[in-house]
């Protein structure tokens, strides 16, 4: 599935409406009648991606169900902020049960509609980086090898911001956290590690699974709403930058996550069945070092002390992405999904 | 009607009988057989509308469970042992969230050392987990407690254990009387959730409560198995009204009018001991047993006013806490605090060892001396523990005192093999 | 549902929560002077009338147009269009082609015979104009829709000065013009044409006029003293350029030589080759980077044929011969001489080195200061003499019709006030958007709507326009290329980055509010305005 | 209460064998309990099941240590396990083999034994004949009806019948009869030639 690329209409494909389009080519986030899934009044920190990247998948999900929807949440900074008693921020059928089962709760919940006859509500389970790659992996995993018709959204911050900011098999190399200190010849996390979630979940045969970021909006529901289109197991991994674990600042958010995909380092692609069926292009090929200086968890490669050896090496990790996956292509300034020959 | 029917079989059945909605599995011995069973009947078409779903774990097989519940549907699985301890973040979670999941326990001890056989410390992990727990002494009672069950779980909204003994019900073959698919239908009403995930009126369920609210949170839970303690006996009779079978209720007595000394238990073993105490009141002892079914709540009345006669309680239980003595017991001792009576502590049948009812007429023979002590282990092999405490005087790398043990055993199993 | 108690919660209750008062800073919605807008001498707000053609509402933009600028189909042939040097797309791509749109409104406006809006109530003052070139008609259409009297004098016989005597009709068709004037006499204008002012307290006094806008011009060209033999053709380009308008074409032989370099040189060099001349060659002193001339007329009259002498000044023109001195730029790009000259034939020389203003009808006015050639004036437009205002080409500023019809709108405001005795007052000037407020991302990059050219064959043999128009297309397209520097657009983005909902969308051409119940002052919504419409302010303590 | 222990080796029905047992004594009215020795054996490894009859209720839930009767149905455990455990002389042995007790070495030990309690039957051989296969379940069991009496050989039947479908439940219910019909032979013999 191809987005129609809005060139030319001032603000082009990326903006979040255009007054200038018919209303059902714009977002589902530029419609005053969206759902707010997650409503004013939660207590995320400023400039949080999390929510903003639940808001858009959730809204675009609501969207997509007309509005039949259940949402299952893990435990993490999403559920905290959002549901402390006696408030909470949700407006649409929602269930926290633990940090690592969110797959499983969200699968009963998925049995119990089909047995109920009531097959037009859909389920989205959602978590964070820690309850999908860590805790919540061995549910998850069942999950997608039974191939339940269940959406998994993957809120990835790359850490354990709940808990204040502790490396996950999702933070990437040399990012300090509280248990990657910079200490020692390698500062900041280990190279070699971590889980690749999304080629694991490829691995699967589910029938969807996506990555995506909270830059670009457009992209991120469309890929909701292809994912709502198909029944069985999904999953939709996206990037949310974490001010307070990333050590940015609160309006760099998606700026970041922009250049996190720019740069390659986040590959944003979709796959049906094990294949890669589209990438995101680079649209404007970006050096490392611009994403990595906007965070002071990479702070000390560029101190006193520059690293540019671990800076090299985290370019490398981006060049390989964009060769894996062909993120350059001939109209790189014009980041349309492009479909690829697999 | 009355069948000769495996305990796992009848349960299976008195299962599907109660129309649930979702089921899942992982499998665990002793526990299998029952799910195998449930499994099948939705494959063919016998239990419908149903879904049946294999998790990758008993985490999952609970929380599976959990989701299914809160968006309404009736649940049931069933577990065992380290499958229950698996499940056990999401045991709490079932009880917190109010949700009136059926869940059977084949119990079965814990490792390590690993052991399959049955006893009751499974069960006695997850004793404060909010979850009500009820124990089978027979599979007639087993299959009959999950009819009742699904109904008290889902009147107070509170999930219900059923436990029954592991291999020695499960597994054994035995007369049940099964009941009509029309008998329970009538029992049992169709579940109308206290609250449900439905996205045309949302709400959210599962908050975070702080210290301002959380103790009211505990508080009412606990008053919702006070609740128990009453709805508990009230459909154990209502039970009794349409199949004439008494199953179920807080407590069973049996010969305890002019017992002063009265053995208390949980499970199949009573029926041991009611052979055991029958043969001593032919030896003229003042013998009688209080079967316990309602574990959690714990029908504290109910028990004192059962044991207000005796002056001699002797509690046998298949599981203990460690570095204090019986779980039952200490529950037993708070009861009857006050009144002249003493509490003895026998734990027994750990890992499977048979309880027979030589040994526990000689336990009522040693209390009828007077000779009991407040904590006994019974038909324990004194000489074996002897020998690994002084190998582990001796050396340093004693080694694994399992392994030592099973070698002692062995050696000394494969003598008096010998000797015959 | 009734629900269990703090387990289960109700809907949307977090809106209980006020997370403002977490905010030490607060968004804010800023209008920013867009770099066009800045640049327009006529004042026009450009961004304003593209974001009315960005969604096709032509009528609109044409309407918002001639707030400003009553002659947009002129302007948009003609204007050397300072707003696209300015435009901040430069630096994405390149610029809107916000000329070639006007252009576009213009013609759709006398297509369809718009009219200009209606005039305010009649004051009862009768203000003189002097001069009917861009700034005495523009301050005539203002005035008129401030309800005073107008009397619009001009010497020659029709109407539109030097756009009408000065650039030829391949640049500025003459029905467009007519068009144009037309429409704002209609308004209602007393015209007085072939009437050439000498005394301007003598005029004002006898029309009992309450002020007097002089608009007089430059017409008069500047001559140099070059040895020239008789028999040799010398013009200057300004006279050539009228009475090629006035259809009277003095005959200047094959091979034409034009001495300058700004603008004229090129329109006399091109109107010289549509004459029929072969050679047509332009000698300017400097080279082509220090030409004061428009780049793109230059690349035209380079297509056409006409040929340039870089580095060269005239030393003396005898019998069909130029000698030439060949000049070099000395340090501070001051064309030194070189002591080496060189020769060309050449029928005739074309003079385009500058214009005079003609003041003589200021003699009686005692109180106008003039300076160096031109009338002093203050920031109304008015001279030293009390009700005496002057602009364009005849006060110190840029000789462009632009700059004139900005000094008549400006002058017509100065007259206003000075005849209805209130104060001017001037709105504050927002700050500019520069292109390091925008995010560029939100725009993708598209290329300019290049104007078809008539082949340039055509347009070397006759006076037919050279630069075409848009189609609605592509006018649509250019003015959607718009960036819309420093004022919202409505694009949602605030709407839709906000992490706390806190932005409130008032609906099509409401914007938007902030909620500030919730805003946590993040400044996502500012980092992510395209257009750099939201700015950051600390919290009021 | 009758009391029966099975041995056997995992996989040859040890477990089935004391359920039929229960089944059949079920069908004719009486309380009966069947239970394996529970454990994790695995194929081939020694394993033992049990079966109480009784007129009333069975509460017990202890392993049955002091049998009643015996069926061993693999000679092979003879010499491994502990097999006679608990059993009095008063009790019954049967054992799934062609040989004699002489000819398997136990004829010493069970010389205070009552000889009607005591059989071999080749139930391997009837099940061979009857089933294609070697399992000699049914034909033990037959073998056990006609030995000590605690079932009928038409309970059994029907138990047989109920447990396995169609065909095999036949040849099962043929191979019991089979056995049935051999011991009832044999004790005939045994009568016979008592006198001698």
């Amino acid at each position: 599935m191809t987005r129609q690329p809005v060139r030319f209409y001032q603000v082009g494909s990326f903006a979040v409406g255009n007054r200038l389009l018919d209303d059902e080519d714009r977002t589902v986030q530029s419609n005053p009648n969206r759902t707010n899934s997650i409503d004013s009044g939660h207590r995320a920190c400023q400039g949080c991606g999390e929510v903003l990247g639940a808001r858009y998948a959730l809204d675009a999900a609501m969207r997509a169900s007309n509005g039949q929807l259940v949402a299952v949440n893990a435990t993490g900074c999403l559920e905290v902020f959002s549901t402390p008693y006696p408030e909470t921020s949700w407006r649409i059928a929602w269930l926290h049960s633990l940090f690592g089962n969110a797959p499983a709760v969200a699968t009963g919940v998925a049995a119990a509609m089909r047995v109920k006859g009531k097959s037009e509500v859909r389920v989205v389970a959602q978590a964070g980086d820690g309850g999908t790659v860590d805790i919540g992996f061995g549910c998850l995993s069942g999950m997608f090898e039974r191939n339940d018709d269940v959406l998994f959204i993957c809120y990835d911050n790359q850490g354990y911001m709940n808990t204040g900011v502790q490396r996950s098999a999702a933070t990437p190399p040399a990012a300090r956290t509280a248990t990657t200190v910079t200490a020692g010849p390698e500062p900041g996390n280990v190279f070699g590690q971590g889980k690749d979630l999304p080629r694991i979940a490829m691995a699967h045969d589910i029938p969807y699974v996506a990555t995506a970021t909270v830059a670009d909006l457009h992209d991120l529901e469309q890929k909701v709403e292809r994912a709502m289109e198909i029944h069985g197991a999904r999953y939709l991994h996206v990037l949310v930058p974490c001010p307070l674990g990333w050590g940015s600042a609160s309006n760099e958010t998606i700026h970041i996550a922009r250049l996190a995909k720019e740069t390659g380092l986040f590959p944003v692609f979709e796959a049906e069945h094990g294949t890669v069926t589209a990438v995101s292009p680079i649209r404007r090929r970006t050096p490392v070092e611009e994403y990595l200086k906007l965070q002071r968890r990479y702070a000390h490669l560029f101190g006193q002390t520059p690293r540019p050896d671990i800076v090299a090496r985290l370019q490398e990790i981006a060049d390989e992405n964009i060769a894996r996956y062909g993120l350059i292509t001939n109209d790189s300034e014009d980041s349309v999904s492009t479909g690829v020959t697999a | 009607m009355l069948r000769q029917i495996e305990g796992s079989r009848a349960v299976a059945e008195t299962v599907a009988l109660c129309r649930p909605e979702v089921v899942c599995a992982y499998p665990i011995s002793p526990q299998t057989h029952i799910i195998e069973a449930v499994g099948a009947m939705v494959k063919e078409g016998l239990l419908s509308p149903c879904e049946f779903i294999n998790v990758e774990s008993e985490f999952a097989a609970m929380s599976v469970s959990i989701g299914a519940s809160a968006a309404g549907a009736r649940t049931y699985t069933a577990t065992a042992s380290q499958g229950l301890l698996f499940m056990i973040e999401a045991v709490y979670n079932a009880a917190g969230l109010g949700l009136p999941i059926v869940m059977t326990l084949a119990n079965r001890a814990i490792g390590a050392p690993i052991n399959i056989w049955n006893d009751h410390s499974d069960a006695m992990a997850v004793r404060d987990s909010g979850w009500i727990q009820l124990f089978a002494e027979t599979n007639q009672e087993a299959a009959d407690l999950h009819v009742q069950a699904f109904r008290l779980a889902e009147e107070l909204s509170v999930p219900v254990m059923v436990c029954m003994d592991g291999f020695i019900l499960t597994h054994a073959v035995e007369g049940v009387d099964m009941l009509e698919q029309s008998v329970v239908d009538g029992f049992l009403p169709p579940y109308e959730p206290r609250q449900v995930l439905d996205p045309d009126d949302p709400v959210s369920i599962g908050a975070m409560v702080g210290p301002e609210a959380f103790e009211e949170v505990r508080y009412l839970a606990h008053l919702r198995q006070m609740d128990a303690l009453v709805r508990i006996p009230a459909i154990a009779k209502a039970f009794e009204e349409v199949t004439g079978r008494a199953s179920g209720g807080l407590l069973r007595s049996y010969r305890t009018e002019d017992a002063d000394t009265i053995v208390v238990a949980l499970g199949s073993v009573l029926g041991t001991i009611k052979d055991a105490v029958d043969i001593r009141r032919d030896a003229g002892e003042r013998v009688g047993v209080v079967g316990i079914t309602s574990f959690r709540p714990f029908p504290r009345e109910a028990v004192r006013e059962a044991l207000s006669k005796a002056s001699r309680i002797i509690v046998i239980e298949k599981a203990f806490s460690i570095g204090f003595g019986g779980v039952l017991a200490t529950d037993v001792a708070l009861v009857v605090q006050g009144s002249n009576s003493k509490v003895f502590s026998v734990v027994a049948g750990l890992g499977g060892r048979a309880i027979t009812r030589r040994s526990l007429e000689d336990l009522l023979a040693q209390s009828a001396r007077g000779d009991l002590k407040s904590l006994t282990f019974l038909d324990l092999d004194g000489a074996a523990v002897d020998r690994e405490r002084t190998r582990m005087a001796n050396t340093r790398r004693s080694g694994p005192s399992a392994e030592n043990l099973l070698r002692d055993v062995g050696t000394e199993h494969a003598a008096s093999k010998v000797k015959s | 549902m009734e629900t269990p108690f703090a387990i289960t919660l109700d809907a949307g209750t977090s809106r209980a929560n006020h997370t403002g008062s977490w905010r030490i800073e607060r968004p804010l919605y800023v209008d920013r002077l867009p770099p066009c807008n800045n640049a327009c001498p006529a004042g026009e707000d450009i961004q304003g009338w593209l974001y009315e053609a960005e969604s096709g509402n032509y009528e609109a933009a044409w309407r918002k147009l001639v707030e400003v600028n009553p002659l947009p189909a002129v302007m948009g042939r003609i204007c050397f269009h300072p707003c696209e040097t300015a435009c901040n797309r430069v630096q994405v791509d390149d610029a809107v082609g916000i000329n070639a749109v006007e252009r576009f409104l213009g013609d759709l406006a006398i297509e369809h015979g718009w009219t200009l809006p209606a005039t305010a109530l009649d004051t009862g003052k009768r203000i003189l104009v002097v001069g009917a070139g861009p700034a005495g008609l523009s301050a005539t259409y203002h005035l008129r829709r401030l309800g005073h009297q107008v009397r619009l004098v001009d010497s020659a016989e029709q109407l539109g000065g030097m756009m009408r005597y000065g650039i030829p009709a391949y640049r500025l068709p003459r029905a467009t013009l007519d068009a144009e004037i037309a429409r704002i006499v209609d308004v209602g204008v007393e015209v007085v044409v072939g009437h050439a002012v000498r005394d301007i307290e003598a005029e004002r006094r006898a029309g009992k006029f309450d002020a007097v806008f002089l608009a007089v011009g430059a017409q008069i060209g500047k001559r140099v003293d070059i040895p020239a033999g008789d028999s040799s053709k010398v013009i200057d380009a300004v006279s050539f350029l009228h009475q090629v308008a006035q259809g009277d074409p003095p005959l200047l032989g094959r091979r034409v030589a034009v001495y300058g370099g700004g603008d004229t040189a090129l329109d006399a060099a091109r109107t010289a080759r549509r004459l029929g001349a072969t050679d047509a060659v332009i000698i300017y002193r400097r080279n082509r980077e220090r030409m004061p001339a428009h780049g793109e007329e230059l690349e035209q009259a380079l297509g056409e044929g006409v040929t340039m002498r870089w580095l060269s000044t005239v030393d003396r023109f005898e019998d069909g011969r130029l000698v030439l001195e060949t000049m070099r730029l000395g340090d501070q790009g001051s064309p030194e001489p070189t002591g080496e000259y060189e020769e060309l034939d050449a029928d005739a020389l074309l003079l385009a080195l500058g214009q005079d203003t003609d003041l003589s009808l200021l003699e009686g006015a005692h109180d106008v200061v003039v300076n160096d050639g031109v009338v002093e004036v203050q920031p109304t437009m008015m001279t030293g003499e009390d009700g005496v205002f002057a602009g364009g080409d005849a006060v110190p500023a840029d000789r462009t019709a632009t700059v004139a019809v900005g000094h008549g709108k400006r002058a017509a405001r100065g007259i206003d006030a000075y005849v209805m005795g209130t104060a001017l007052e001037s709105a504050p000037k927002h700050e500019l958007a520069t292109f390091d407020t925008l995010n560029t991302w939100y725009y993708t990059d598209a290329p300019r709507t290049q104007r078809p050219e008539l082949e340039r064959i055509r347009r070397q043999t006759n006076f037919e326009e050279v630069v075409g128009g848009l189609t609605e297309e592509n006018a649509l397209f250019e003015a959607r290329r718009c960036l819309s520097c420093g004022n919202c657009f409505e694009c949602d983005n605030c709407y839709g980055v906000c992490p706390d909902n806190a932005v409130i969308k008032l609906g099509a051409g409401q914007r938007y509010q902030f909620d500030f119940d919730f805003c946590k002052g993040c400044g996502i919504c500012v980092k992510e305005c395209p257009c750099g419409a939201i700015t950051m302010v600390p919290e009021r303590i | 209460m009758f009391q029966i222990r099975i041995h056997g080796r995992g996989g040859q029905g040890v477990v089935t064998a004391a359920e039929l047992l229960s089944v059949a004594a079920f069908a004719e009215g009486r309380h009966a309990q069947a239970f394996p020795s529970f454990g994790s054996e695995r194929m081939g490894a020694p394993v033992v099941s049990f079966c109480r009859i009784d007129d009333r209720e069975i509460r017990t839930r202890e392993p049955v240590m002091v049998p009643d009767a015996l069926i061993i149905q693999d000679v092979t455990l003879l010499h491994q396990v502990d097999l006679f455990s608990g059993l009095s002389s008063e009790g019954y042995v049967l054992v799934n083999s062609s040989k004699s007790f002489d000819e398997l070495g136990l004829g010493e030990f069970l010389r205070t034994f009552h000889s009607e309690r005591l059989l071999t039957c080749p139930a391997t051989e009837f099940a061979l004949e009857h089933l294609g296969r070697p399992l000699p379940n049914a034909a033990l069991l037959g073998g056990f009806a006609a030995l000590t009496h605690q079932i009928t050989l038409d309970a059994l039947d029907r138990a047989l019948r109920d447990r396995f479908d169609g065909v095999v439940g036949e040849r099962n219910a043929v191979a019991a009869a089979a056995a049935f019909q051999y011991v009832i032979e044999q004790e005939e013999g045994l009568v016979r030639a008592s006198p001698n």
